[in-house]
């Protein structure tokens, strides 16, 4: 099969859903008639019509809550926020209806929906249009939260959450909407809460997710790569659940773990891991636990001090080299 | 003390009662007696420590929950705020697991997860139970949603209180109800107080239906003292939009006898005593007793009688909430995940 | 070309002019045609990738910003969503920080922090520059809350889209604006689409002042493309706000000519071809042109020696901006707390 | 002076702020007429009339958003949430317009405002209504987030908050509005950032903060130091920003960390300050960073469940003696 672009890719994971159950419809601002603001939905109203695929006034917290409703009773709904900036406004909806409504009910009612869209920085969107969330959303039990960064993971992942029964939180990027990679041919899925070993390698592990993974992280360890260090990089895919186990055997063979992420640093997911790791292979560190992280400022405009504030090849080779004790 | 406060005219009483059964009207009777003798000991069960937390008491707005909640089918849907007890009853939910899960047992509605302000039901359609205001209203428009993606005739009546109009969620579920015709009845119990604020000091209308033209939806505003009324109006709401699908705003003007919650007095700086006592006038369990009097459909021996039954039934609530356990420990991560602890 | 497109009879001229003087009036065109031939200038910077991330011009509502903001005193208020550029010339701003912020400079209004949607300028009471739909609108309430409290007469203007009249925020505000009379002055600019989608596919009334019932304020709708009507009845709801503290909702009618954002295509699904072609012929700068002509205070040579001299301050705010450097890298943690990075 | 409980050493702070700068004004649900919810306003409404002791519709992004407006344009208001839970409808005002104001108008305007109100579990209030949610908050660049544990710190913190040029969010507790403490007389004031160390101690440290230090880790502490462990208990006051000096030097004494938090743990302060603690004290850790915090579920109602599932003694027991291999 010629190779997919991702949002491609995540098409076909809701054409495909939406065909085999017709409980799945897709609802947020200009999936319809716009064909999707990125253009992840072209096509799709063609060809389901408006009864599933909804386009929606400026009201997340509405839509939201109806798709939420809407799941209690038995619908699949994908709720698209047209970036998960947006989603703070519809935050409670997410935080205290969704992620609550199976525990608080006792199991009477739950809530099998997908909230999507891209997260994190694209390129000059400024602070509030620039937010990577992922570290809030994962803070919150009863909610799951999905990170892919190929196309392949992106359709596997976005399919098995589509048919997952819990409210799944799905993140993607702007920036890489035009990527391109190769997905297996026919069906398939992937499960949720494993992740993948990008890399084998027996110096350092390398957690990365997502864009920051695809566009950054991956650079900086062919680098680190050609100088002579054998990164091993793993891929989350998943930020809840965490693989922890996956990252804890690399660690008892490497010793050495660095963590990129494009989220803020303060109680970010990488403080939940560097934690966790270090917790459960303290006696196999042989350095403490580096972070790489956007800086704790809101995301600025211009170009320059964007990109100082973003982990970038640079800070990720530094990173490694400490770990290394070779800076 | 149980004479008719309404003089219902001979003439009027067979158009007033809209041809129902006289079972049907006797069970309402029954109900909303149930409703209040059943708060009255989670009063008292407060007052001792056997509830925790907050627990939001009706009584007084009997008349809302009976009246619209029989306007409605088995398999319709009802979604509600925290002053959620009476119309889980009113749903036909088990009084005897809500009274289990205020005492904070594993045989309760939510095995003592949700407790008072979360109580629900999955066999009877009950929604919930949510605490935070407004938070449920745009749900609402979703169950109805998905009851006509479906194609189904079904309807859901959302309750809220006069306070929650002013939230943003309000505003966006009622455009989206509105704009896609979501059969969706949202009732405003209008009971003159969120919390201590008065109506007017929260809202820049106090006629609550002029929040309908905003969206252009049907609306009505009717007292919430005489169960006829409500079941008669939010039954025409409930055939228009099984009909239609469009959605209806139905102020209903009540008055809750008891502090906000069971934590706050019954009347603070925010309203008088002499108020409280004058609302109580206005009983409406005491008003349909009158009109089924009137009727000659009951007589003081039944009224007694009925007295009897409910009193019975609430000591079986506590009987049986007393002797049900608490919820086993290893409940704590079940329910997380759908399939989590399992 | 520049013949008048309304036909403004003679007798009329006078009344339509409000007694402003010519020089006020020549002021606004060239105002207006600034704001035009600047924006023009920022489609092509983006095209040449200069300008970066979302950039929403104005091109088509000139009027809007132009009649509204010169209604207010120097020291009243303005606020507005992220299409807030020629509202930010019309308060005041110095247009050449306002490209040096789009071209990313040190020099532009934020320093290069805010960009294209977050202009902000402290000195002349503009309060940004809003990227979040519908977030701006409670701030502006706080901002009239403000000048109450310190009883000054200052008003506040606010500036929103029609797509901005679905969402929460919304409603809380434009309730509190008018429980607590703040002298708020709202302004939708309905220029008939959010982004893709017409006001009558996301809003439930389409007379988008029926919102104005629910909170009890005054209302007002009115075109658009012309300044004057613009300014008398901003102008109008101003006096009124100065003198009662009391808000208005006015809808403006307006359109916008190019994509929602400079991403996205002019016209795509949503609207045709022929109906932006046939809403540029009621362009509010040649309407104004003819008004002005009408009433003998310009001539063809004054529209020329205006295009002249307007082009030159575009040409000088490119200069300015591409002459400008880079934001320090030091920036990065400045400005992040009051008191950091200092 | 007789020991006042935290509700009067809240309003001291604000009456006395108040009294001194016609700037500063009270705006939340319940707080004037009714005499505030919790009854930390009483008597304000009577002192400093409906100007500036304001009752607002249940509107909590509306009534957000008007403190941060007045606060661009020179007032300083105090925002009561009635409980933080209720912030979850203002996220956006608080995390995109509070937050980011001052960096993203390039210094243009700032947002001298204080958010404050109850936080956490009180008792049997089930999941929507017992959320610590002081992770999220501080995860945010912009804000700062403050927490006392005693009455006197309560009061001077809560001072200085409402001097502070920027958007600081003060997280209480209602279950310790009736607790007594002593407090200084006169006027006095506490920096932010700024931790305290609760007791000396040589053995091992904790690092507790707000009602689970003053209800939970205290009794945990005393039944240590009964037994002969020689504990340092640390309270940094302020989360963000965090005093890590003074926990990295304790820890460089006892070699031994754990953490207790009354939030969820994915993502948590208590992941943070594992992170960075180990980081800077990494070959002075003699064990791994153990944390107690809240179980990874929304809370449940019944008091059995409830308990089971927040912070308690045993547990800190527990975790003491697991980081000095002493279980
Ligand atoms: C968003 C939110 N803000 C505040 C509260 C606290 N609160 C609970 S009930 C209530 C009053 C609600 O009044 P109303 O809607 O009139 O309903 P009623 O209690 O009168 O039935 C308040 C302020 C809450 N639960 N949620
Ligand atoms: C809460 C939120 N949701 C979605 C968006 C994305 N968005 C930006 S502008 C816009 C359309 C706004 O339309 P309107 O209010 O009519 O203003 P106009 O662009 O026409 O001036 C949308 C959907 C956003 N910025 N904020
Ligand atoms: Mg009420
Ligand atoms: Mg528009």
């Amino acid at each position: 099969m010629p190779p997919v672009n991702l949002r491609e890719a995540l098409r076909q994971a809701i054409d495909e859903e939406m065909a085999r159950d017709d409980r799945v419809f897709l609802m947020g601002e200009e999936v319809a008639h716009y064909q999707g603001a990125y253009k992840v939905s072209q096509g799709l109203l063609q060809k389901y019509g408006e009864r599933r695929i909804i386009d929606t006034p400026i009201a997340e917290a509405g839509f939201a809550g109806i798709g939420i409703g809407a799941a209690m009773v038995g619908l699949r709904p994908i709720v698209e926020f047209m970036t998960w900036n947006f989603s703070l406004v519809a935050f409670d909806q997410i935080v205290n209806n969704a992620a609550k409504m199976h525990s608080m009910s006792g199991g009477h009612f739950h809530v099998p929906i997908v909230f999507r869209g891209p997260g994190g920085a694209a390129h000059n969107l400024a602070a509030t249009h620039s937010q990577a969330l992922e570290s809030i959303y994962a803070h919150v039990p009863g909610l799951k939260v999905v990170m892919p960064s190929t196309c392949e993971d992106a359709k596997g992942l976005l399919k098995t959450s589509i048919r997952d029964e819990n409210p799944v939180i799905f993140i993607e990027s702007e920036v890489m909407y035009g990527d391109k990679g190769e997905i297996p041919e026919g069906e398939y899925t992937i499960p949720l809460g494993v992740g993948k070993k990008v890399r084998e390698g027996k110096d350092i592990t390398i957690v990365s997710w997502a864009k920051v993974l695809a566009h950054v992280t991956t650079k900086a360890v062919a680098e680190l790569v050609q100088e002579g260090i054998d990164v091993e990089l793993i891929d989350p895919r998943t930020i809840k659940p965490m693989d922890y186990d996956l990252i804890v055997d690399s660690v008892k063979k490497t010793n050495r773990l660095v963590i990129v992420e494009e989220g803020w640093p303060f109680a970010g997911v990488g403080a939940q891991i560097s934690h966790e790791v270090t917790n459960r292979a303290f006696d196999y560190l042989d350095s403490p636990v580096e972070r790489v992280t956007q800086e704790d400022v809101p995301l600025p405009y211009a170009h320059n001090l964007e990109a100082a504030s973003l982990p970038s090849i640079e800070k990720i080779i530094r990173a490694s080299k400490k770990v290394l004790y070779a800076d | 003390m149980n004479e008719p406060l309404t003089a219902v005219k001979e003439s009027r009483i067979e158009s007033k009662l809209q041809g129902l059964p006289k079972k049907v009207l006797l069970g309402w009777y029954d109900e909303m007696l149930l409703s209040r003798r059943f708060e009255e000991k989670c009063a008292q069960l407060y007052q001792m420590g056997q509830i925790g937390g907050f627990c939001h008491l009706y009584n007084g707005q009997e008349a809302v929950s009976t009246g619209a909640i029989h306007a409605i089918n088995h398999d319709d849907y009802v979604i509600t705020a925290y002053r959620d007890h009476v119309q889980a009853i009113s749903k036909g939910v088990d009084p005897k697991p809500i009274m289990a899960e205020l005492l904070q047992k594993y045989t309760g509605t939510t095995k003592g997860k949700g407790g008072s302000m979360h109580i629900f039901d999955r066999d009877k359609n009950f929604l919930g139970g949510h605490a935070i205001v407004g938070s449920h209203i745009p749900i609402a428009a979703g169950v109805a949603f998905a009851a006509k993606y479906r194609n189904e005739r079904k309807v859901c009546l959302c309750f809220m209180g006069d306070g929650a109009t002013n939230i943003g969620t309000f505003h966006e579920a009622l455009n989206l109800a509105s704009l896609w015709k979501l059969p969706v009845i949202y009732i405003i119990e209008n009971n003159l107080y969120g919390m201590g604020t008065a109506v007017e000091r929260a809202s820049a209308v106090e006629d609550l239906t002029k929040k309908a033209l905003a969206y252009d939806m049907r609306s009505a505003v009717i007292g919430g003292h005489d169960v006829l009324e409500v079941y008669r109006t939010i039954k025409s709401a409930v055939d228009h939009a099984r009909e239609t699908y469009e959605p209806s705003l139905i102020e209903v003007r009540t008055y809750r006898y008891r502090g906000h919650s069971q934590s706050d007095p019954v009347h603070g700086h925010y309203r008088t005593k002499e108020e409280v006592e004058e609302e109580r006038k206005k009983d409406p369990i005491l008003i349909f007793a009158g009109v089924l009097k009137s009727a000659n459909l009951i007589d003081d021996d039944y009224i007694e009688s009925a007295e009897k039954k409910v009193k019975k039934i609430v000591t079986e609530c506590v009987q049986f909430a007393e002797n049900s356990p608490e919820p086993p420990l290893d409940e704590l991560y079940k329910d997380v995940y759908y399939d989590s602890g399992r």
